[in-house]
């Protein structure tokens, strides 16, 4: 029988299923894909920071892109952890801005309130001057029972420090000594 | 000789078939992207397998809703499916003649549904049930079944689709390509799509069928309600 | 390009999960940060071992153990990850190709094509996991571990660790060319043998075709909790290997076998019925 | 740390002991390993099997509150050995190093002769009148002669040398008497003792790696003084790879103790000024230390220039001689009044403290008895709290069971920044003062803490100016010359540097430092951390010190890492490093020396002052101990609230007896609330808290990071199969666990990791909790101090959180 072209084309199926047929017959083992490459979508960091957790003191480097912290990992250099990182050292991350957690305002809570009131840093600097020196003056004791030049109270108390800076606790001292303050204590007890 | 049709399907039958055949194809489509990869891309966020899902459900739930308004033809039908004999056997023996040489000669007198016409609706039936159960372990039971059962549904499901998908064709090709079906208007065609067949084709192809419907006509004897199996003559379409 | 690979001590793992978070920093896994309290609903099943799986944000964790010997309690870390294996069952059962080895021996993943279809929990490590689709309930995308090679996160083109293996504080976690973590490893399994580790074993030299994750074990693979003789399931190497396959034969076959009848039903019905006619 | 982190790597055997490095100081393990690769051993002493003792060579389970017993007993294994193989050990480190050689007041009588007490005790036996819970300490004095220099008998055989009054006084912790007490098996013991007596060896070198396991009992100092004993017998001390090396558990704990963010100091461990000290004369004499023997360089005698520097720091030119440079300024505590934490939270509660200023600490979970310290808060009219979160400190009010409108305190709130949303420094462990930067913005209005304080203090400035008030000078006259808008922090940090006030330039050493008033420095220890920028210019910071970023190696390539960041004092890498050597200055260890007698001048390591060696120049040298009066290390340490020598007394709160003496608790241990005493037959089950790796203190740096929550989401008590079928609790079950004090709920971990102790016959069940929730953050849950007792150390007042009683059932 002799085929036409319109047969030929009417047979088309008979087309299509060899082309099926030679698809089954590839093999299935797929080649190793070669990588898309596409630029990182994370930058490593430049900026470099230690770990604000224990005592061992990892550096680590941050990435950010317009304050927005994008990564944070262990700094290769460091003598210490040399780029490692536990699991709170990898969480660095979550502790950014990012974190709807941390605090944004400076809050205030009225005596006998149920809740907070969002309000102004220069607000609740003058009001806590106030307190202070209200305090203060109020249970100032300048002269002991023997009358040694004493120049303390006991109404003010401070605690923490251990998670501030160096220059932070410094300043931290002075200030409480000045004012007088002799309850004072942070973290190593504790 | 005036073109006299028989109702060879029912409305609701043919309603059900057309409504399965969407979902069917809904099902085969969306299915097929998992044997040409390409098409993946077309499956991002998993709306061709949303579709998927809900096309199997309206193929549940098609069938069930019939058999709920017609008990009775769905009894018949399934009955149909499962009814067989030695005629079937003889049928088979002359079909190659048939359908490659267009010689009838051997062609034992056939049924409501010829031998081909019900392996095709018994597979259906079968492979319906196959599907309906595998499909439903990979979407009930994937968190809680083993990795085992979960990839023998998979494989039974995908077993099933290639059978079907290939009977699907042959299906087709039948319906409504091979050379003897043409003109569509007289077979297999027509009897879905308008509901009818030509009698010359119900005798010719039928034969059995339409002699249990013509001797049911004479035993009623010229009755009244005669058109209700042989309809008049649709001379304004056919003629 | 020679295969990369993992080498796991766990002599040398103290659990400090370093890796475990490293991992979801580095790929950005849990971005959302519950706004409510006690929003991450994670509880303690009485382990150390939390969360209790591997999850699409999860994609390396640590494991503990405890065994008791002679009286002598052991504590005991695993990690648990892909394992990248040469004889990948995902890769085998992946429909659309979309798991697949890239040029450093890892099995990574293209989650564009990636249809969720969750034949590739046919890891006889199960280590995918799946995102549902909130809305509809449908399982979107598959996700794990790709050794750091995902496009665009991908710190081996950088020539970088992977991030796990760089968290790791007592290189518990080496990372480098597999042929020679395989020397190190068989070589660091003979020496806790000559210690009196008599189940010392080096797992994954040969699992699997060899897996790009191995582990330097001080006792038997089952005791750390990994599966003694992985196989690739045969229903997953039954899908490439004989569905597909078959599927595009039996699908040509038929279309085939039509065609040719087309043909020569034709010829046969033009001469047998009505010669000279020709139709429609 | 007499030593560094880096360090560790030298060690031959490692003592985790009161400290779970694994666990709490993840990576300082790849020290630990590194030591180990090279052959060290790794020793684990622990109540429970931790991710430390899961590394271990050696694991040696002990009852918390035991330590002394241990090392006593350790010590005694020690001396004995030294008496059969004095070969084995450093025996001129002894003789010449420490005290051992010391002729003691023959009137001093120990433990043996007094039933658990010393010479000296004010009061009697289990003595409850607190005012006579303390000891004269006369007896426990060395002998000196006319010279003042103490009477020595080098040969180490006197009867009365500290030496052997050391080994009489350990004679009864034998091997089964430790069994006894720690519950520590005796193979296991002699096994720890034998591994680790074998860095006595000259030039090998043994580490003690402790923390709060250690501290947080009411014989914590005593502790650290028995691991002074058993390394100064070892000889490692000032070596490499040795040491007494606390593991720091906050970032700048150190530094802000070395600040003296504590009661009883000012920056740089000056002594806190007190009643007695009518004039600054007067104070002088009283704390500066003195001795008359020309070998001892005792460098405390230069506290004079450092008191005078730090009063010229913080008043400047109103700082003059006439008026003792502001002497009297400046406040002065109560002779022998406590102002600790217990002693703060027992002031608040009686309405002695009115105003309290909180930064970045939480005691409403971190503080012992949280729920008196909770309640006594109550009390104040105001406080002020600085943090990142809401703290439940700051939320006091809502505490779970209080109507907040029954609280009349006002709280003020203030939103702080990360670590690295300023710039600062902090110094950890090691010592070693760490720059770092502002890397990312802070979210929303937060402000560093540095900027709150400056702000507090110009606004107080201000109003003392105006309308005057108390000793308002100390305020109004008090430097605070760091930029007009937001203060500037290297400025605060060259003021700690401190400037030489006639050239104007910062300081190079404190060694130049003055009392005449014509220098200046905030923290002498931190002179020398910021100089001139010529005298460091390659810093990325010029001149400042803290900011190097050089990682090369020392000469001798031990891990000092002298050009990266700087470390007080004077950048010495390894404190006591005179001992590191022989009387002719080459080191005990030739591969790992410290410093080396080479040419004529130490190389290596900053020396611990520059004199030549003991045998070079006998005349010219001093003794290595440079910051003891005498120049030598106390094996005999008469300065100790309860004894000169270490002895064994039960936690305030213990399920048996003591079984050294009738003495069952430290005789000079400060109790505050006899009343909360849980006893044994109520509370029968010994209890200790502990820290873990996925969190942090009082949780809210880590309860708010949800990777962090997920590793590990809920507080939990561990305890022992055996107890948990006992009262039929099941592995992650909700337990309650009940103390004196209170009660928690949690989740039950039960585990192979901690088993009863056979004590004496009895079985003692123990469980440990964690501290780290509260009922504020994104994860809740109750908080392990609860039921942890107001009892302290006798020395620190440190809180005992790490042996108390309590009972356990199921919820």
């Amino acid at each position: 029988m002799e085929l036409t072209r319109r047969d030929f084309l009417k047979a088309s199926g008979a087309g299509a299923g060899g082309v099926f047929l030679l698809g089954s017959l590839k093999p299935v083992k797929t080649e190793a894909r070669t990588h898309i490459s596409l630029p990182l979508k994370k930058k490593i960091g430049e900026k470099t920071t230690i770990c604000p957790y224990d005592g061992t003191g990892c550096g680590f480097i941050v990435a950010a892109e317009n304050g927005k912290v994008v990564n944070i990992e262990g700094d290769p250099d460091h003598p210490i952890n040399q780029g490692a990182a536990c699991i709170k050292g990898q969480t660095l991350r979550q502790l950014s801005a990012d974190n709807p957690w941390r605090l944004k305002k400076v809050l205030y809570r009225r005596p006998g309130g149920a809740d907070w009131e969002e309000k102004t840093w220069d607000w609740a600097i003058d009001e806590i001057a106030k307190r202070i020196k209200k305090t203060r003056d109020s249970a100032f004791v300048e002269k002991n029972s023997r009358g040694v030049t004493v120049n303390r109270t006991e109404a003010i108390a401070h605690l923490g420090g251990s998670a501030l800076d160096d220059q932070e606790c410094y300043l931290l001292t002075k200030m409480n000594r000045a004012l007088g303050m002799l309850y004072i204590e942070h973290h190593a007890r504790l | 000789m005036a073109y006299q049709e028989v109702e060879k399907y029912s409305k609701p039958v043919r309603v059900l078939h057309w409504f399965n055949t969407a979902s069917f194809l809904l099902l085969f489509i969306t299915g097929l992207i998992l044997f040409i990869p390409p098409l993946a891309i077309a499956a991002q966020d998993s709306w061709t397998r949303l579709i998927h899902r809900i096309a199997a459900v309206l193929l549940v739930a098609a069938p069930v809703i019939f058999a709920l308004i017609y008990p009775g033809k769905a009894a018949r039908a399934l009955k149909e499916a499962f009814t067989w004999g030695s005629g079937d056997l003889d049928w088979l023996k002359a079909a190659p003649a048939y359908y490659f040489l267009a010689d009838e000669s051997a062609m034992p007198p056939q049924g409501h549904m010829n031998t081909g016409q019900k392996m095709w609706w018994f597979l259906t039936v079968v492979f319906g049930v196959v599907f309906v159960a595998t499909g439903a372990v990979m979407w009930f039971a994937r968190d809680t079944i083993a990795p085992t059962g979960f990839l023998w549904a998979i494989f039974t499901h995908d077993v099933a689709f290639i059978v079907t998908g290939a009977m699907l064709f042959v299906h087709l090709y039948l319906s409504v390509a091979h050379p003897l079906m043409r003109p569509l208007r007289t077979g297999s065609w027509s009897a879905m799509t308008r509901g009818t067949v030509s009698a010359e084709y119900a005798r010719a192809h039928h034969a059995r069928w339409f002699e249990e419907i013509t001797a049911a006509t004479h035993a009623q004897a010229a009755a009244a309600n005669r058109e209700k199996v042989l309809v008049g003559s649709h001379g304004g379409k056919t003629g | 390009m020679a295969d990369k690979a993992i080498l796991f001590d766990a002599t040398r793992c103290t659990a400090c999960r370093g890796c475990q978070v490293a991992c979801k920093q580095w790929n950005t896994n849990d971005e959302v940060i519950p706004q409510q309290q006690d929003g991450v609903k994670e509880v303690n099943t009485g382990s150390y071992e939390n969360p209790a799986d591997l999850s699409p944000q999860t994609w390396i964790k640590t494991t503990f153990r405890e065994i008791e010997r002679n009286g002598k309690v052991r504590f005991l870390f695993n990690r648990r990850s892909c394992m990248h294996c040469t004889d990948a069952a995902c890769v085998k059962v992946c429909p659309n190709h979309s798991v697949y080895h890239n040029e450093d021996g890892a099995v990574s993943y293209d989650k564009d094509t990636c249809t969720g279809c969750g034949y590739c929990v046919a890891c006889p490590f199960d280590v995918p996991r799946f995102t549902k689709n909130g809305l509809t309930g449908v399982f979107t995308k598959m996700d794990k571990c790709t050794l750091c090679t995902t496009p665009g996160l991908n710190r081996i083109a950088e020539g970088m660790e992977p991030a796990c293996v760089k968290s790791c504080p007592t290189d518990a976690l080496l990372f480098g060319d597999r042929d020679e973590l395989v020397k190190l490893g068989r070589k660091r399994v003979d020496d806790l043998k000559v210690k009196g580790f008599t189940n010392a074993y080096f797992y994954g030299d040969k699992e699997l075709g060899g897996l790009h994750v191995m582990y330097v074990l001080d006792e038997a693979p089952e005791v750390y909790g990994l599966p003694k003789d992985p196989k690739v399931p045969p229903a997953a190497i039954a899908w490439q290997d004989v569905i597909q396959p078959m599927g595009w034969a039996v699908g040509g076959l038929t279309l085939v076998g039509l065609g040719l009848n087309y043909i020569v039903a034709r010829e046969a019905k033009i001469t047998r019925e009505l010669p000279g006619k020709k139709e429609e | 740390m007499t030593n560094h982190w880096n360090d560790i790597a030298n060690a031959d055997c490692i003592l985790a002991m009161g400290g779970n490095p694994a666990e709490n100081h993840p990576a300082s393990f790849r020290w630990i390993m590194a030591a180990k690769d090279k052959g060290a051993k790794l020793i684990s002493v622990d109540p429970r099997f931790t991710r430390t003792s899961a590394k271990a060579d050696i694991y040696a389970p002990m009852r918390s509150g035991t330590d002394i017993a241990f090392l006593n007993g350790m010590i005694k294994y020690v001396l004995d050995d030294i008496e059969k193989n004095p070969q084995n050990y450093n025996m001129t480190y002894i003789t010449e190093y420490t005290n051992a050689s010391y002729l003691i007041n023959p009137d001093y009588k120990g433990p043996i002769e007094l039933d658990g007490l010393f010479s000296g005790y004010a009061g009697g036996l289990n003595e409850a009148d607190a005012s006579k819970r303390n000891y004269n300490k006369a007896t426990w004095q060395p002998q000196r002669d006319e010279k003042g220099i103490p009477k020595q008998d080098k040969t180490l055989k006197d009867p009365n040398c500290a030496f052997q009054l050391l080994k009489k006084h350990v004679a009864r912790y034998t091997p089964e008497k430790v069994n006894a007490i720690c519950g520590t098996p005796v193979d296991v013991f002699l096994e720890v003792c034998k591994t680790y007596a074998a860095t006595g060896k000259p030039g090998k070198a043994g580490t003690i790696m402790y923390a709060m396991g250690t501290t947080q009992h009411t014989v914590g100092a005593q502790n650290i003084r028995a691991y002074g004993i058993l390394q100064m017998l070892l000889a490692n001390i000032g070596v490499t790879g040795g040491g007494i090396n606390a593991m720091r558990g906050e970032s700048n704990v150190q530094g802000s103790t070395d600040f003296a963010l504590l009661y009883h100091i000012l920056p740089g461990y000056l002594k806190m000024i007190e009643d007695s000290d009518h004039t600054l004369e007067k104070y002088l004499e009283r704390i500066t230390p003195k001795s008359t023997d020309p070998l001892s360089l005792n460098w405390w005698s230069n506290t004079p220039k450092y008191v005078v520097s730090l009063l010229k720091a913080w008043y400047g030119g109103a700082a003059t001689k006439d008026n003792e440079f502001g002497f009297n300024y400046l406040p002065k505590n109560e002779v022998g009044k406590n102002y600790s934490h217990i002693a703060l939270f027992e002031a608040m509660e009686k309405g002695v403290i009115k105003g309290l200023l909180v930064w970045g600490q939480n005691p409403a979970v971190g503080g012992p008895n949280s729920n008196q310290e909770r309640s006594a808060m109550d009390k104040l009219d105001w406080m002020v709290v600085a943090d990142m979160w809401q703290t439940e400190t700051a939320n006091f009010w809502k505490r779970p069971g209080v109507n907040p409108a029954s609280i009349q305190t006002e709280v003020f709130l203030l939103p702080a920044r990360s670590s690295y949303e300023k710039e600062g420094s902090v110094t950890n462990s090691g010592r070693w003062m760490q720059w770092r930067y502002k890397c990312a913005d802070a979210p929303g209005e937060a402000e560093d803490d540095l900027f709150m304080m400056t702000a507090i203090v110009r606004k107080l400035k201000e109003l003392y100016s105006k309308e005057g008030g108390p000793n308002a000078e100390a305020i109004t006259r008090l430097t605070w010359d760091y930029g007009s808008g937001h203060p500037d922090v290297r400025a605060v940090a060259k003021e700690i540097n401190g400037y030489d006030l006639t050239t104007g330039k910062l300081m190079d050493t404190f060694a130049n430092l003055k009392a005449d008033g014509t220098t200046t420095s905030g923290c002498w220890i931190f002179c020398a951390s910021y100089v001139e920028p010529d005298k460091e210019p390659n810093a990325p910071i010029p001149g400042n010190r803290a900011s190097l970023r050089d990682s090369t190696p020392d000469k001798f390539n031990v891990g000092l890492f002298p050009k990266w960041s700087w470390c007080w004092p004077v950048n010495r890498r390894i404190i006591y490093n005179r001992a590191s050597v022989d009387l002719n200055g080459v080191p005990w260890d030739k591969e790992h020396p410290v410093i080396w007698w080479q040419d004529g001048k130490w190389v290596g390591d900053v020396p611990d002052g520059a004199q030549p060696p003991m045998a070079v120049d006998p005349k010219a040298t001093k003794l290595p101990f440079i910051m003891k009066p005498d120049g030598t290390a106390s094996l005999f340490g008469p300065g100790m609230a309860e004894g000169p020598l270490p002895e064994h007394y039960e936690p305030w709160e213990s399920p048996i007896q003591n079984l050294v003496s009738k003495q069952q608790v430290n005789p000079a241990v400060r109790i505050w609330r006899p009343q909360e005493h849980g006893e044994p037959d109520r509370f029968p089950i010994a209890a200790s808290t502990y820290r873990i790796t996925e969190h942090w203190q009082s949780g809210q740096m880590t309860r708010n990071c949800p990777w962090l929550v997920q590793a590990m989401p809920e507080p939990f008590v561990e305890m022992s199969e055996e107890l948990a079928a006992e009262k039929g609790i099941k592995n992650g079950e909700k337990v309650i666990v009940e103390s004196a004090r209170g009660q928690v709920r949690m989740v039950a971990v039960v585990t192979k990791r901690f088993k009863p102790f056979q004590m004496n016959g009895k079985i003692v069940h123990q469980v440990g909790l964690i501290w780290h929730w509260g009922y504020i953050g994104l994860s809740t849950g109750d908080s392990g101090n609860l039921l942890t007792p107001h009892v302290g150390d006798a020395n620190t007042h440190i809180p005992e959180y790490k042996a108390f009683l309590v009972d356990v059932r199921k919820a």
